[in-house]
C-alpha cells in the first residue's frame, strides 16, 4: 500500500499523540488520564504503520489499548477514585520534578541539533508484505533466549500480580 | 479522472491496495451501508426466528408479518427522550457507545467479501481483526464506569472479564488456522509439506491459501481444523455477549449489565455495535475456516457445467424470497383493511425478484457470485446466534470463566501443538532419520 | 432437637457500606423491583465478591389482611378470597378451604363432586408446575421452555373457563359440593388435553433435562437435607426432592385420592435439578390421576346438604392438602356464628421461603436467582 | 513542507518521553505515574520502530520486548497498588512511608 499525505497523517498523529500526553499527565480524574493514553496508544499505532512496523501496530492495538488499557481501567474502577479527586494532584517537589523535566529536554535539544547529521538522510523502504515473517524469523533465530527470558517474566508477572492483588491465597 | 475512477476495474486488487480514493470511498459506503442494513434485517430475522423457535408469530402488525417493525424500531428509539444520569460522567458516558460501534465498524475494512471485493488487505489483516475487536472492551469498561451506578459496573467488569479471556482461547484457535497457510499438505494423508515462508496473516491471502490447497481448513488434518473452528465458534459467542454466554446482560441477575442506564438512541448505537460485532466475528469464523467467498464443493462438483450453475444461486435465491412473498401475498386476509400491506408485500417481492432477474446477468452474475457465497455463510453463523439462543440457559460466571480458562483454553493449545507437529512432521522424520 | 441457629439468618445490617476493595463484605439488595424474584420480595444479600454469605427477606409488600378479613365475612363470603392466595393454584386453595370448613360442618362432599375436585386440582397443579418450570427456566436464562409451557397451560384455563367461567381465581368449588355441573363434552376436553400434553412435556424434558448448562447450572445448587428440611417445616416438592417421602394425597388422604393409583416421586440429592425432575415427574403422575378420574367419575349429585346460613359449632379444625408447593393448612376457629373466629392459614410458599438462607449460603448470586426459582414460591400467598 | 524524515520521529519521541517523566515527578497518583511510565515507554517504542527504519528489523524486535515488559510492569505494579489501596485507602504515593505493613 503507498502511503498517502505522509506529511499530513504524521502532524496529525504526532498531535493527537502529544495532545494524549499532555492530558495523560494533567487530568485530576484518572479514568481520563487513562482514556487519553489510549488516545496516545492508537496514534502511536498509526505512527508505526507509517513507518512500515504493522506488526508492531498490530501488537500494539491487541496488547495496549486492548490488554493493559483494560487492565488499567479494571483497577481504576476497584480503587475509589473520589478521594484522591479532591485531594492535591502534584507532589510538593513539583517545581524540582519540572526543572529536571526541562533539563532533560534541553538535553534532548542540544543532541538533536548538534547530532542530527549523524543519521542517514535516507530511509530504508523494508518491504512491508514480509515484515510479520522476518520478525518471526528474528524472534524464533537470534532472539530465541531473550524470547525466552521474555515468557519467563511474564510469568513470574502473573504470579506476583497474583499473589499481591489477592486477600487470601 | 473518469480514467482514475475506473482504472480499478481493470485491476486485480482491492481499491485500498490500489490507491484509488474513489472507489475506497464507495466501497466504504457500500460496506458499511450494507452492514447496517443487515443488521436491521437480522433485528427484523431474530424476532421472528426466536418467535417462531417459541410457537409465537413474532412482530406482525407493522407492515406484512413484521417487516417494517425495524423502521419504527428505530424511529421509536430516535425520538425517544435521551437520558442522561445526574451523577454519570457525561463525556465518557458520551463517548462509550461510539466506541464500541467504531471498533466494531473498523474491523469491517479488512473483510473480504471476494478477491476484491474488500475495503483494503492489509498484510496484518487478522491480527487488526482481532486487535480492534478487542477495543469494544473499552466501551463497555466506560459505559460501566460512566452509569455510576451498580448493576452496570458489574456487567462492565464481568463483561470486560469475560471477553479478555475469551479472547486467549480465540487467538489459540485463530494461530492454528494461520499455521495451516503455510503447510500446503500434499503428503500422504495430507500430512506435512511445510513451506517456509508461505504463511499469511491477510485475510485475502488466507482464502487464497485455501484455494491453492484445494481444501477449507475445516477440513484440513480432520479433525483438527475443526475443533479450531469449534473452539473460535464457541469463543465468538463468549466475545460478543451473546446467550448463552450472556452474562453481562443477564437480566434476572443484572438488569440490563453495562448499558443499563442507556436509552433511546445511545442504546440502540450498543444494539448497532453489537450486531456488527457478531457479524465481524462471524466472518473471521468463515474467512478462515469456511473459505471465505470460495463456492462449495469446489473439488467434488469441478468443472464449467458446476461453475455455472453454483453461479445462478444468487439469483435462485432471490427468486425463491420473491416466491415466498407472493405466497404470502396470495394468503393476505382479503379484508380492505389489509389491502396496502398486501399491496407493499407484493411490491416487495416484485422488487425482490427484479433483483434475482438482474443477478442472472452473466457480467453481474460474475462478480456478485463471491460475495453471495461469503454472505451465505456468514448468515449461517448468525442463524447459529439465534439458534442458541432459543436453545440455551444461561451460564453461571464462575462455570463460563471455567469454560474458557479450562476447557477451551487447553484445547486450543493443544490443537495448535498438534497442527504443527502434523504439518512438520515428515520434516521432522526426515531430520531424525538422515542426521542433520 | 437440631441446632435452631443454624437456621437463622445472620445478617448484621446496619454497619456502614464500604467501597469494593477494602471490605470483604458488601450488602446488595435485590428486589422488590427486580425481574427473577417473582414478584415483590425483597432479599438483602451479604456478598463477598459473588459469594453468598447470607441472607435476608424482606416480605409483606403484597400484604392484604386474608385472614383478617375472614373474620369479618361468613364462611360463604370468605371463599374466594382464597383464591387470590396462591394465584396460580387458585383451585387447590379453593378446595383446602372447603374441606376445612366442611369437617368442621361435618359435611361430606358426594363422591361426583370429589371426582370433579380432583381433576380440576390435579390439572391446576400441572398448570402451577407449567408456571413454575417456564418462570425458572427463564431466570437461568432459557427463554423457549416459558413460551412452550404458558402455550400448554392456556389449554388447561380454557377447559377452566369452560367450566366456571374463571380462568385464574376460579372459586370452583363451594362448601360441601361443587356448584357447577361439569359442561357438555368435559370429559372429552379434559382427555384430549391429557393426550396433547403427554408429549410436550416430553418436549419441556428433551430441552432442559439432559442440557450441559442446565445440569451445571442446577446440579449441586441449593442442596437442604431432608433433616433440614422437616426442621424447617419445608413441604411439598422440595421436601420430596431431598429424598423424604410425604405427600399428604397419601399420608392424611383427602378428596378421593386413595381410589387413585399413583407414585410419589422423590430424589436424593435435595439440590435444584433433583426438584425439577421430582416436579416434571409429579406432572406425569397427575396426568395418571386425571386419567384415572375422568375414567371412573360417576353419576350423583355434586352438592352435599348445607344449611344456607352456616352456623358450625364452636370448636376447631386443622385440614391441610398437597398443594403444587407444599402442604397448604386451614386452621378454623368457630364461635358458633356464622363468621369464623379466627381463620389461620399455613401457606407452603411462605414456610418454604424460610429456607432460602440455608440454600444460599455459600453459594453464588446466579445461584440466589435458580433457588428463588426452584422453591417456587407466590408473592401473593407469602404475603397473604 | 519538508519531508518526513527520522528526526521528526524522535523529537516527537522525546516529546512524549518528557512528558511521562513530568508526570512520573509532579503527580501524586500512583495510577497516573504508572501510565506516565508507560508514556515514557512508548516513547522509547517509537524511538526503536523509527531507527528500525535506518538500520534493519532489530528495532522493531525490541520494541516488542518492551510491550511485553510494560504488559509485566503494569500487571506487578497495579497488583502492588491494589494491596496497598487496601491497606491505606489512598492512592498517593507520598503516603507509602512504610517498608512493611
Amino acid at each position: 500500500m503507498q502511503p498517502v499525505a505522509t506529511t499530513f497523517f504524521f502532524y496529525l498523529l504526532a498531535g493527537l499523540a502529544l495532545l494524549g500526553g499532555v492530558l495523560v499527565i494533567t487530568r485530576k480524574n484518572a479514568v481520563h488520564s487513562a482514556l487519553a493514553l489510549i488516545l496516545t496508544l492508537l496514534a502511536l499505532a498509526g505512527l508505526y504503520l507509517m513507518l512500515y512496523a504493522p506488526f508492531v501496530a498490530g501488537v500494539q492495538i491487541i496488547l495496549y489499548a486492548g490488554g493493559i488499557m483494560v487492565l488499567f481501567l479494571f483497577v481504576i474502577m476497584l480503587v475509589s477514585i473520589e478521594k484522591a479527586q479532591r485531594e492535591e494532584q502534584f507532589n510538593r517537589q513539583w517545581v524540582v520534578g519540572l526543572l529536571a523535566a526541562v533539563a532533560l529536554g534541553a538535553l534532548f535539544v542540544f543532541v538533536y541539533v548538534k547530532g542530527s547529521a549523524l543519521f542517514p538522510e535516507r530511509m530504508m523502504l523494508p518491504p512491508e508484505s514480509s515484515n510479520t515473517q522476518e520478525i518471526a524469523t528474528y524472534l524464533y533465530g537470534d532472539y530465541l533466549f531473550a524470547f525466552e527470558i521474555a515468557s519467563l517474566l511474564l510469568l513470574v508477572a502473573i504470579i506476583g500480580a497474583v499473589v499481591m492483588a489477592k486477600k487470601r491465597i | 479522472m473518469l480514467d482514475y475512477i475506473t482504472s480499478y476495474l481493470r485491476m486485480d486488487a482491492t481499491p485500498g491496495q490500489a490507491g484509488n480514493i474513489f472507489w475506497i470511498v464507495v466501497y466504504i459506503f457500500v460496506v458499511f451501508g450494507g452492514v447496517s442494513l443487515a443488521v436491521v434485517a437480522m433485528n427484523w430475522l431474530e424476532r421472528k426466528a426466536l418467535a417462531h423457535f417459541q410457537v409465537r408469530l413474532g412482530p406482525m402488525r407493522v407492515g406484512p408479518h413484521g417487516l417494517l417493525q425495524p423502521i419504527a424500531d428505530a424511529i421509536k428509539l430516535f425520538i425517544k427522550e435521551d437520558i442522561i444520569p445526574a451523577q454519570a460522567d457525561k463525556f465518557v458516558f458520551w463517548l462509550a457507545p461510539l466506541i464500541i460501534l467504531c471498533a466494531a465498524f473498523t474491523t469491517l475494512i479488512v473483510v473480504p467479501f471476494g478477491p476484491t471485493h474488500a475495503i483494503t488487505d492489509v498484510n496484518i489483516g487478522i491480527l487488526f481483526m482481532l486487535g480492534v475487536s478487542s477495543l469494544s472492551v473499552l466501551g463497555i469498561v466506560m459505559a460501566g464506569w460512566a452509569s455510576n451506578s451498580h448493576y452496570p459496573l458489574i456487567g462492565a467488569l464481568r463483561s470486560s472479564a469475560q471477553m479478555v479471556s475469551y479472547e486467549v482461547a480465540m487467538g489459540m484457535a485463530v494461530v492454528s488456522a494461520i499455521l495451516m497457510t503455510s503447510l500446503s499438505g500434499f503428503g500422504a494423508f495430507g500430512i506435512g509439506g511445510a513451506e517456509p515462508g508461505t504463511g499469511t496473516l491477510s485475510m485475502i491471502g488466507i482464502v487464497q491459501a485455501q484455494q491453492a490447497q484445494h481444501v477449507w481448513f475445516i477440513f484440513k488434518f480432520f479433525p483438527l481444523g475443526f475443533v479450531a473452528l469449534a473452539i473460535f465458534a464457541v469463543a465468538m459467542v463468549a466475545e460478543t455477549n451473546r446467550a448463552p454466554f450472556d452474562l453481562p446482560e443477564a437480566e434476572s441477575e443484572l438488569t440490563a449489565g453495562f448499558h443499563t442506564e442507556y436509552s433511546g438512541l445511545r442504546w440502540s448505537l450498543f444494539m448497532l455495535g453489537e450486531y456488527t460485532a457478531m457479524i465481524a466475528v462471524s466472518s473471521i469464523a468463515v474467512t478462515l475456516w469456511l473459505g471465505g467467498w470460495l463456492r462449495p464443493f469446489p473439488n467434488g462438483l469441478s468443472g464449467e457445467t458446476w461453475d455455472l450453475i453454483f453461479s445462478l444461486f444468487p439469483g435462485l435465491t432471490f427468486l425463491f424470497l420473491a416466491a415466498a412473498c407472493f405466497y404470502s401475498t396470495a394468503r393476505m386476509p382479503k379484508h380492505p383493511y389489509f389491502r396496502i400491506q398486501t399491496m407493499g408485500l407484493g411490491a416487495f417481492g416484485a422488487v425482490l425478484g427484479l433483483i434475482g432477474i438482474v443477478l442472472f446477468v452473466p457480467a453481474v452474475r460474475d462478480r456478485i457470485q463471491d460475495i453471495y457465497w461469503f454472505v451465505a455463510k456468514v448468515a449461517v453463523f448468525m442463524y447459529l446466534y439465534i439458534w442458541y439462543r432459543a436453545t440455551f440457559p444461561r451460564y453461571r460466571f464462575d462455570q463460563l470463566m471455567k469454560v474458557g480458562w479450562k476447557v477451551l483454553l487447553p484445547m486450543g493449545i493443544g490443537v495448535l501443538i498438534v497442527t504443527a507437529a502434523v504439518g512438520i512432521s515428515p520434516e521432522m522424520l526426515a531430520l531424525l532419520r538422515h542426521g542433520h | 432437637m437440631p441446632d435452631a441457629t443454624k437456621y437463622l439468618s445472620h445478617l448484621e445490617l446496619g454497619q456502614p457500606d464500604k467501597t469494593f476493595l477494602d471490605s470483604n463484605e458488601l450488602i446488595i439488595n435485590m428486589g422488590p423491583q427486580h425481574p427473577a424474584t417473582h414478584g415483590v420480595l425483597r432479599v438483602i444479600l451479604k456478598l463477598d465478591g459473588e459469594k453468598v454469605l447470607g441472607t435476608e427477606c424482606v416480605i409483606g409488600y403484597l400484604h392484604r389482611g386474608v385472614e383478617k378479613i375472614a373474620e369479618n365475612r361468613t364462611y360463604t363470603m370468605f371463599n374466594p378470597y382464597v383464591d387470590r392466595m396462591d394465584y396460580v393454584a387458585a383451585v387447590s386453595n379453593g378446595l383446602g378451604y372447603c374441606q376445612a370448613v366442611e369437617k368442621l360442618l361435618n359435611v361430606e362432599a358426594p363422591p361426583r363432586a370429589n371426582y370433579i375436585r380432583v381433576i380440576l386440582t390435579e390439572l391446576n397443579r400441572l398448570a402451577s408446575h407449567m408456571l413454575w418450570l417456564g418462570t425458572h427456566a427463564l431466570d437461568i436464562g432459557a427463554m423457549t421452555p416459558l413460551f412452550y409451557t404458558f402455550r400448554d397451560r392456556e389449554e388447561i384455563l380454557k377447559i377452566f373457563e369452560k367450566y366456571c367461567g374463571a380462568r385464574l381465581t376460579t372459586h370452583a368449588f363451594r362448601i360441601g359440593g361443587c356448584l357447577y355441573e361439569t359442561y357438555e363434552g368435559f370429559e372429552k376436553d379434559v382427555e384430549s388435553f391429557v393426550r396433547f400434553v403427554r408429549p410436550k412435556i416430553d418436549e419441556y424434558e428433551g430441552l432442559l433435562t439432559t442440557n450441559r448448562i442446565w445440569l451445571e447450572r442446577t446440579k449441586g445448587v441449593g442442596v437442604i437435607s431432608g433433616g433440614d428440611c422437616i426442621a424447617l417445616g419445608v413441604t411439598g416438592p422440595v421436601l420430596r426432592a431431598s429424598g423424604v417421602k410425604w405427600d399428604i394425597r397419601k399420608a392424611q388422604p383427602y378428596a378421593n385420592y386413595p381410589e387413585f393409583d399413583f407414585e410419589i416421586p422423590t430424589g436424593q440429592n435435595g439440590d435444584t435439578y433433583d426438584r425439577y425432575i421430582v416436579r416434571m415427574r409429579e406432572m406425569r403422575q397427575s396426568l395418571r390421576i386425571v386419567e384415572q378420574a375422568v375414567n371412573k367419575i360417576p353419576e350423583g349429585p355434586i352438592m352435599a346438604k348445607v344449611p344456607k346460613i352456616m352456623k358450625p359449632p364452636v370448636g376447631e379444625i386443622y385440614h391441610s392438602i398437597e398443594a403444587p408447593k407444599g402442604e397448604l393448612g386451614y386452621f378454623i376457629v368457630s364461635d358458633g356464628s356464622t363468621q369464623p373466629y379466627r381463620v389461620r392459614v399455613r401457606p407452603p410458599s411462605f414456610v418454604n421461603l424460610q429456607a432460602l438462607d440455608l440454600m444460599v449460603r455459600g453459594q453464588l448470586v446466579a445461584d440466589v436467582i435458580a433457588v428463588i426459582g426452584t422453591l417456587d414460591i407466590v408473592l401473593g400467598e407469602v404475603d397473604r | 513542507m519538508a519531508p518526513i524524515t527520522t528526526l521528526h520521529y524522535l523529537v516527537l519521541a522525546a516529546a512524549l518521553f518528557i512528558l511521562g517523566v513530568i508526570g512520573v515527578l509532579t503527580r501524586r497518583n500512583v495510577v497516573i505515574i504508572l501510565m506516565s511510565i508507560e508514556l515514557i515507554l512508548n516513547a522509547v517504542n517509537l524511538n526503536l520502530v523509527a531507527f528500525s527504519r535506518l538500520w534493519g528489523l532489530h528495532g522493531q524486535v525490541f520494541s516488542i520486548f518492551v510491550i511485553t515488559d510494560a504488559a509485566a510492569e503494569a500487571a506487578v505494579g497495579l497488583g502492588i497498588l491494589i494491596a496497598f489501596f487496601r491497606n491505606k485507602e489512598t492512592v498517593n504515593v507520598d503516603e507509602v512511608d512504610l517498608l512493611k505493613w
